[in-house]
């Protein structure tokens, strides 16, 4: 196997707060081959996002150790090997949707006839073409969503970490989505480490599923996902794709803390 | 150089003039710029208040606050002394003129500060403005009042030493400092700077401590 | 020859107090002594001993008691010439207050002038018996601004003022002559000299420097004997030199006759050692916990530059 | 803007008409004395008639200072030295280039507060002091320095007013620096941005809100401290020599008309900075 | 049938913005019954968040009319007829959980003591026992929306106005919020506008979905949804559900301007 992308041994993390240690992550270890598509889906307050935000190099580990295409997280920080969507929309409020889109590739140099082209490009792949003179406050929240989610994909990082990208969108607009991303990870052989809450979402888009089970956030189970590189919308009323969303789903209810 | 005595020189002059000094603190510190900068500060803080509550006020009244604050000290406390008199109250007065500006810039723009979606929370609560003003807009404002109390605790103290050069009983930082510079006996200057500095920034430490404790929620409060 | 240059640093604002420099000055005497006098007017927080510690200045007007006091504490002022003989410094009272001697101001309030203007009223007040410390038995003092409001608005009891001004400024404030108690220091018998020239007396060493002073005291007291005897055009002169546009003209004419009765221009500014010794001796005698001065100073005036001009 | 007009004209009719009251109530003392010393006994509506016209009042009436700007402005050519505007355009250039001075330390003091985090704990505590030292009572000392070190004219009267206003800057930047939240900084560290990157597009956007509301207190500042530092300066020209002018004299009126100039002056480039708030904050997206 | 809880006539707003007006309502006409349960679902952007502001009298209509309760929106929520749960948690930062959950409690002037118990009931419905002292930031996304589910919860409202508050929740989470939510309603008899992306989430808890579509946000199908007052979990596997699942979904993608 190719060297991992990710390599996380023994990882956990630990927030001091006022009253008392929280224990985020404990006992973590992954490791991603180039090209994967990994979902981690679990309980909300897992850890799901800690996890990423230590790959991003945005949180220290406490313990154990990880590194990112061979190097420090920081290192990778630094080389900008990855793109990262927030949970949350983060647009800045005083640029407009392009000047938003825009801003990664101006901080990386990019010429400035191509960053407004290339921003174009994601702003329509995200369906948002019009808005581009909008300000944050004037769309919807799906629609920030998806304007951040242009933003991540616009310097076109090898690493894409996102955190629940397409919570905000309705079937249709995920399903849409879903069906680019897949296309885009084909087509550029991207490494994505993609958290969701959805299983069907999960299951049509990954190599493997991680499983995260809370307090403390840990691994439950790892789903192998093998449904090949063509996968159609209708692959989602296969036996097999059903086969395994029901492993995921019992995973999940494992790590519940409590009864359903 | 006459201008600028030896620290030792200072040293010593602080030490034989200690009681003196502690008299003119009392009388431009623990009286003029306490009361002052209480009033004062309470005072932009109430009209600010008001002006949050009635636009009307805020619009007409905001241009004039700019105005007030225009007025130089040099201009007001001799105007000032002439109304309150001689002695700290005048100085408090004029520590009052200078605090109150800086406050009610602060504390409308505070009031502002809260989120659209946090306004509409109070709103769907159908909360009184009383309510609003309490749970959202004066949490949400805290770090812009800070901000005035800090930018107005040396300010204060600065009022009040130079209101006590138009006219003081023979007491105070800014009686000592001026007649004591014309007669060069520098020393004795320099030893009341230096009380005036490590005050001012006490008081200032003061509010800064205050503040940590009250807007440790805000985002330039965790690193 | 080329012409030599001169600082002098005045005590107060443009007025008539002054009126002789800027005779000089707008007359041509500098010219005609080969100088370029500046003259920089003062203001009340303009200390000249302050200005001349500075190197800002040559020659500074000030009254004796400040010069004395700045000479023990470092800045050694030596009077060149005594243009003014007499004393204008009173204390002016309302009269409804029943202050009519010396006695009955024990308990009242009385505004007096700092920075160094204080040390002839504490001489007085030591004389009296009063203390000034603020005790029932003595007398409140307050520290004076600039004008006579606290006496206007009964703030104060009495206030300091000057024959030439001040004193015009209450009676412009509704006040009748009859209605104000007045005490001069001078009939107090603790006057002290007013208004002298004096320069540094490190520089006194330098024979040019002394030459050049010479000549700008003769031509200074050219101005005042000029401007004594053309009150009228000598306060138009002031009021051409007021930047400040602030000074009106009836006002100064009155000032600069006032002025004229504390002159003494016959003796080509020399200063009257009798005159220094009666003010030393009011000043030693002023005591307090700050005196003025502790012993009687030595060098602190010479004929040097007054001879000179001859 | 035009919006303001009419509450401000209405709580300026207001105001005037206190102020009418107050004039005769402040004044009437002094008007009694001086009557009663003549040996008069006005009636009431000469009382008020005097209370207003007060040569020398505690509190003048408004048509006494406007009589007094209109004789000092218009009708006097403006290079004059009576003329108010004269004053005022020695103290406007004094304290605007004092006002750039402070600004450009202000800010930069900030800027390192903010990423040198050693300066917080080292710097902050000299800057604060710094504002704690009466500079204005020590003003004809730092004028006299200065004079020593050859700095004469308007530089020592800016330095003066530098010193006043970078102060209400540097802390309203410090905090507006640090305003934007963890998420939005988190991005830029995704980005591996350079500080000077972060600075540019992050933190000064950010602190526009806060840059401005310290901009219009160093400004009201500024003008203050060419004002002052103009009285150990031999109090020649400038609004501060009419004050202290006008207060030697106890000329009442004099000082109020010097004090309106000031407080105009400072009000039209507060109101200008307000403007250029506005214009900046409309192309920032702000909601209108 | 007993008076509209909501009764909105040819509702329409246009959203004036720099570059021209949005229509973010268009001639919306809708009567919502006493007790009912409806859920809208429509593309991101369509307008969904603009109808809840309106009923909440957030945002005011440019056209038509609108009653709450009877009377003017306005009214309503002076009388405090309804809670809302918006998109994003809108937690105040300076409060704990707890003190967070308690806000509307004291503001309506409910005692102490019984404002800490009832909060506290509210948080353990939504699994956040034990995290009453946290502050807003040191919690997971999903955290935080359901700490504002229960602050909406808290003051027991009659009509409830939810805009997709389990967006950010996983599977299990929200299927067990999903059923309490139910439970509640049942119990209560509160009427539910509920704003959701998810087709099985709407046709599991609602008596009527309405389908939107977006520029000019209007109603594209009313999918009446008559499962009866008890729906276990199953209940999603019948073909009845499966039916009206597919026909929200088919009027979902009518309204799409773009092609899927
Ligand atoms: N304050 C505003 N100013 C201008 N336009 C606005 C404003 N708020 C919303 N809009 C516009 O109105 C339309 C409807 O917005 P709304 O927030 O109601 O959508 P939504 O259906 O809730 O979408 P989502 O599912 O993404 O939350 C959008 O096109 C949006 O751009
Ligand atoms: N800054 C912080 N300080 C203290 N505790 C924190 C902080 N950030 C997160 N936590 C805690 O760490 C745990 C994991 O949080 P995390 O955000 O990683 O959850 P998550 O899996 O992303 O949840 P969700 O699906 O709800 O987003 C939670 O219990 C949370 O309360
Ligand atoms: C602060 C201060 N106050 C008073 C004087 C006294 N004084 C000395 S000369 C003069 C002019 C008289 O009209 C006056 C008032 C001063 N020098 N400085
Ligand atoms: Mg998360
Ligand atoms: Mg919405």
């Amino acid at each position: 196997m190719a060297e991992p992308v990710i390599a996380a041994r023994d990882l956990s993390l630990v927030f001091a707060t006022r009253d008392g240690p929280v224990q985020a992550l404990s006992n973590f270890n992954l490791d991603i081959a180039p090209g994967e598509f990994i979902s981690l889906i679990g309980p909300s307050g897992c850890g799901k996002t800690t996890l990423l935000r230590v790959i991003a190099d945005l949180e220290s580990a406490t313990g154990g150790s990880i590194t990112v295409n061979g190097r420090t997280p920081e290192q990778a920080r630094l080389a900008r090997d990855y793109g990262y969507v927030f949970q949350a929309p983060a647009l800045y409020p005083w640029r407009t949707i392009l000047g938003n889109v825009m801003l990664p590739l101006e901080i990386m140099g990019i010429p400035r006839a191509e960053r407004a082209v290339r921003a174009k490009a994601q702003l329509a792949l995200v369906n948002l073409s019009g808005f581009e003179r909008k300000f944050p406050w004037q769309l919807s929240g799906g629609m920030q969503q998806r304007a951040s989610i242009a933003r991540a994909l616009a310097f076109e990082p090898k690493l894409l970490l996102m955190d629940e990208p397409f919570g905000a969108l309705d079937e249709i607009v995920r399903d849409h989505l879903n069906e680019q991303l897949l296309k885009l990870w084909a087509a550029t052989r991207k490494t994505v480490v993609f958290v969701t809450h959805s299983i069907p979402e999960a299951v049509f888009l990954s190599t493997r599923i991680v499983v995260m089970s809370p307090r403390p956030g840990r691994i439950t189970d790892i789903v192998d996902c093998n449904l090949g590189p063509d996968r159609p919308l209708e692959i989602r009323e296969t036996p097999e794709f059903l086969r395994i969303a029901q492993r995921v789903r019992e995973g999940l209810r494992a790590g519940h803390s409590y009864d359903v | 150089m006459v201008l600028l005595p030896a620290p030792s020189a200072i040293a010593a002059r602080f030490w034989l003039a200690a009681p003196m000094l502690w008299g003119d603190f009392t009388q431009t510190f623990l009286k003029a710029v306490l009361s002052g900068y209480a009033i004062g500060c309470g005072a932009g803080f109430g009209l600010a208040l008001v002006a949050d509550r009635v636009p009307f006020l805020r619009r007409g009244l905001l241009p004039l606050g700019h105005l007030v604050a225009a007025l130089p000290v040099v201009g007001i406390a001799p105007i000032l002394a002439m109304w309150f008199g001689f002695d700290w109250q005048s100085k408090a007065a004029v520590v009052v003129a200078m605090t109150f500006f800086p406050m009610l810039v602060n504390t409308v723009a505070g009031l502002a500060a809260a989120g659209a979606l946090e306004r509409d929370l109070m709103r769907s609560y159908a909360a009184s403005p009383g309510q609003t003003l309490w749970l959202l807009k004066l949490p949400a404002a805290l770090p812009f009042i800070f901000t005035a109390l800090k930018v107005n605790a040396p300010l204060a103290l600065i009022g009040a030493i130079v209101a006590e050069f138009f006219g003081s009983p023979t007491q105070g930082m800014g009686f000592r400092i001026t007649t004591e510079a014309a007669k060069l006996a520098l020393d004795l200057v320099w030893a009341e700077i230096v009380v005036a500095a490590v005050a001012g920034s006490a008081f200032y430490g003061l509010v800064a401590l205050a503040e940590r404790a009250a807007t440790f929620w805000h985002p330039s409060a965790r690193p | 020859q080329g012409v030599e240059r001169v600082t002098l640093q005045l005590k107060w604002v443009t007025q008539a107090q002054f009126a002789g420099y800027y005779v000089a000055q707008a007359r041509g005497m500098y010219r005609a002594a080969n100088l370029d006098v500046r003259i920089n007017a003062g203001g009340p927080d303009i200390a000249p001993p302050q200005v001349m510690a500075g190197g800002r200045a040559d020659v500074v007007v000030e009254w004796m008691p400040a010069a004395l006091a700045s000479r023990e504490r470092g800045v050694p002022l030596v009077n060149i010439a005594q243009p003014f003989k007499q004393s204008g410094l009173m204390l002016t009272c309302r009269a409804e207050t029943g202050i009519r001697t010396p006695a009955d101001l024990r308990g009242r309030t009385l505004g007096v002038w700092f920075s160094g203007n204080e040390y002839p009223f504490l001489a007085w007040m030591a004389r009296l018996n009063l203390p000034t410390n603020g005790t029932p038995q003595g007398v409140r003092v307050l520290r004076q601004g600039f004008n006579v409001d606290p006496l206007l608005q009964r703030q104060a009891d009495c206030v300091s003022t000057m024959t030439y001004n001040e004193y015009w400024q209450v009676i412009d404030g509704g006040f009748r002559p009859d209605q104000l108690t007045v005490f001069r220091y001078a009939d107090q018998g603790v006057a002290t000299l007013e208004d002298g020239l004096y320069v540094l007396e490190n520089r006194l060493s330098d024979a040019a420097f002394v030459a050049r002073m010479g000549r700008f005291v003769r031509a200074s007291m050219q101005g005042w004997d000029w401007a004594r005897q053309n009150p009228d055009a000598a306060a138009a002169i002031v009021l051409d030199n007021d930047a400040s546009g602030a000074q009106t003209e009836a006002h100064q004419r009155r000032m600069m006759a006032e002025i004229a009765k504390l002159l003494d221009t016959t003796g080509g500014g020399r200063l009257d050692p009798a005159d220094y010794e009666r003010t030393v001796q009011t000043l030693l005698s002023s005591g307090g916990e700050s005196p003025v001065i502790t012993r009687a100073p030595t060098g602190a005036w010479t004929h040097a530059v007054v001879d000179a001009a001859r | 803007m035009s919006r303001s007009i009419i509450p401000v004209l209405t709580i300026c009719a207001g105001l005037v008409l206190l102020w009418y009251g107050g004039a005769i109530w402040m004044n009437w003392q002094v008007v009694a004395d001086t009557q009663a010393r003549a040996g008069a006994t006005p009636g009431l509506m000469d009382m008020v008639r005097l209370t207003l016209n007060h040569a020398r009042p505690l509190l003048p009436a408004p048509h006494q200072i406007l009589d007094e700007l209109w004789r000092s402005t218009a009708t006097l050519p403006v290079t004059s030295r009576r003329s108010l505007v004269h004053h005022a355009w020695v103290t406007l250039s004094a304290a605007l280039v004092g006002f750039g001075m402070g600004t450009a330390i202000g800010v930069l003091l900030a800027v390192a507060v903010v990423h040198v985090r050693a300066l917080e704990r080292s710097l902050m505590p000299w800057i604060v002091a710094s504002q704690a030292v009466p500079v204005l009572a020590l003003a004809p000392i730092v004028i006299v320095a200065l004079g020593a070190m050859g700095l004469e004219g308007l530089l020592p009267k800016a330095i003066i007013a530098a010193y006043l206003c970078f102060f209400p800057i540097a802390i309203g930047m410090v905090k507006g620096l640090r305003a934007p939240d963890a998420m939005a900084r988190d991005l830029m560290r995704t980005w591996s941005a350079t500080q000077a990157q972060v600075f540019w597009k992050l933190r000064l956007p950010a602190s526009l809100p806060y840059l401005f509301a310290g901009l219009k207190v160093a400004m009201a500042a500024a003008v203050v401290g060419a004002i002052v530092a103009e009285l150990p300066a031999g109090a020649q020209a400038g609004l501060g020599a009419r004050l202290l002018a006008g207060s030697y004299f106890g000329q009442t009126i004099q000082i109020w008309a010097a004090l309106v100039a000031a407080a105009i002056l400072s009000a039209t480039l507060v109101g200008l900075l307000g403007a250029a708030e506005r214009l900046v904050a409309r192309r920032m997206g702000a909601r209108a």
